[in-house]
């Protein structure tokens, strides 16, 4: 499951997605908006997605980690709109029977999430200036 | 002449100065497209195709699919999430 | 911070832990306890710790873990006593600036745990027997 | 003649019938202490020492290290958490 949120990532409500008898396993990754970024002050920022296509290839991502690890449940979200520092960006979540493959699941699908889905991101440093960030 | 949306994400926007506009064109493909666009524009640097990447009516799509009339075309900055 | 615990691990509480501005990521591990090991259907089971050793060895990991990795802040807590099939053996909590190493850092406190720390497992099975397993 | 406290866990509680136990012994090293054990317990099979780890006090301990008065000498089988 991938999924876009303007509202604050309730990993509550996500967990029980992925829990399962048979999982031995869990990982998550968690992206935070940290304080800084190249040398700037960040005091906030923006992801702007390409709702569509994101959702698209996200879901792809997923069902391609699935086939590549033998993991039981994946989810992944990502956050749009406007975030504050410590705010979550993205949540990636991954249940397995063994930890090996929970961990190479989980760090593909932020890899692979993080370079092929159409989702930008514009910061707002401490001089007033903003900016998009590739 | 074919009428076309054109959108445009992340930082093409701010160098191209739109998000969506509907286009009158005569371009046979989406990389003729662009360079239509391009050159209609004030912008130089970091216009260059290789950094783009189009999608046509919600799918990726190739620089030389064909453009068709009512197609929503879109050009994508490389993705920055997470 | 390595802690044993005899209650059902609070995750809300222990992430707090790990927040920080200046973390742009955080990756987490828990051991779930899961129906079947080595063949057998497990219906529940008891881990066993030599308290003293078991939080000095598991202060070093957590040491070692900030010495060899650029990260912020790192977490384990492990349960003893009695669990269910679905419940939280071990909890493994990392923030740092850079997503690499925190997932470097998470499975090394995880596997260094595993192996280093004096907790063993009491594992009750559906015919009626049990058994320690290494 | 010392007196010492010997604590067992895991497999070796059920193997050697007991948990903790004070014993009047005369072995000078850990490793004499555990042949001491394992040659009074009935029990064969997985008791060779190189499988086991001793502590000392609350700390891993080497086998040659000297039995004193007063010791508290843990024997732990291979871990197994998470």
């Amino acid at each position: 499951m991938f999924e876009l949120s303007e509202q604050a990532i309730d990993i509550a409500g996500l967990r029980h997605r992925l829990q399962d008898p048979r999982a031995g396993g869990f990982v998550s990754f968690e992206g935070w908006v940290r304080d800084h970024n190249q040398g700037k002050t960040v005091i906030a920022l923006a992801y702007e997605a390409y709702p569509a296509l994101a959702r698209r290839e996200g879901a792809k991502i997923i069902d391609e980690a699935k086939q590549r690890f033998d993991i039981l449940h994946a989810v992944c979200v990502h956050r749009v709109g406007q975030l504050a520092i410590g705010d979550m960006a993205v949540w990636v979540g991954v249940s397995a029977a063994h930890r090996d493959a929970a961990f190479a699941a989980c760090r593909y699908i932020l890899d692979e999430v993080k370079s092929r889905v159409p989702i930008w991101k514009n910061e707002s440093w401490s001089d007033g200036q903003s900016g998009w960030v590739e | 002449m074919k009428t076309i949306t054109v959108e445009l994400f992340g930082r093409l926007k701010d160098q191209l100065g739109f998000v969506q506009r509907r286009y009158q064109t005569e371009s046979a493909t989406v990389a003729d497209l662009w360079q239509e666009i391009v050159s209609q524009s004030a912008v130089n640097g970091k216009l260059e195709q290789h950094s783009i990447r189009p999608a046509v009516n919600d799918e990726f799509a190739r620089w030389d699919q064909p453009v068709s009339e009512g197609d929503r075309i879109a050009f994508l900055p490389p993705s920055a999430g997470g």
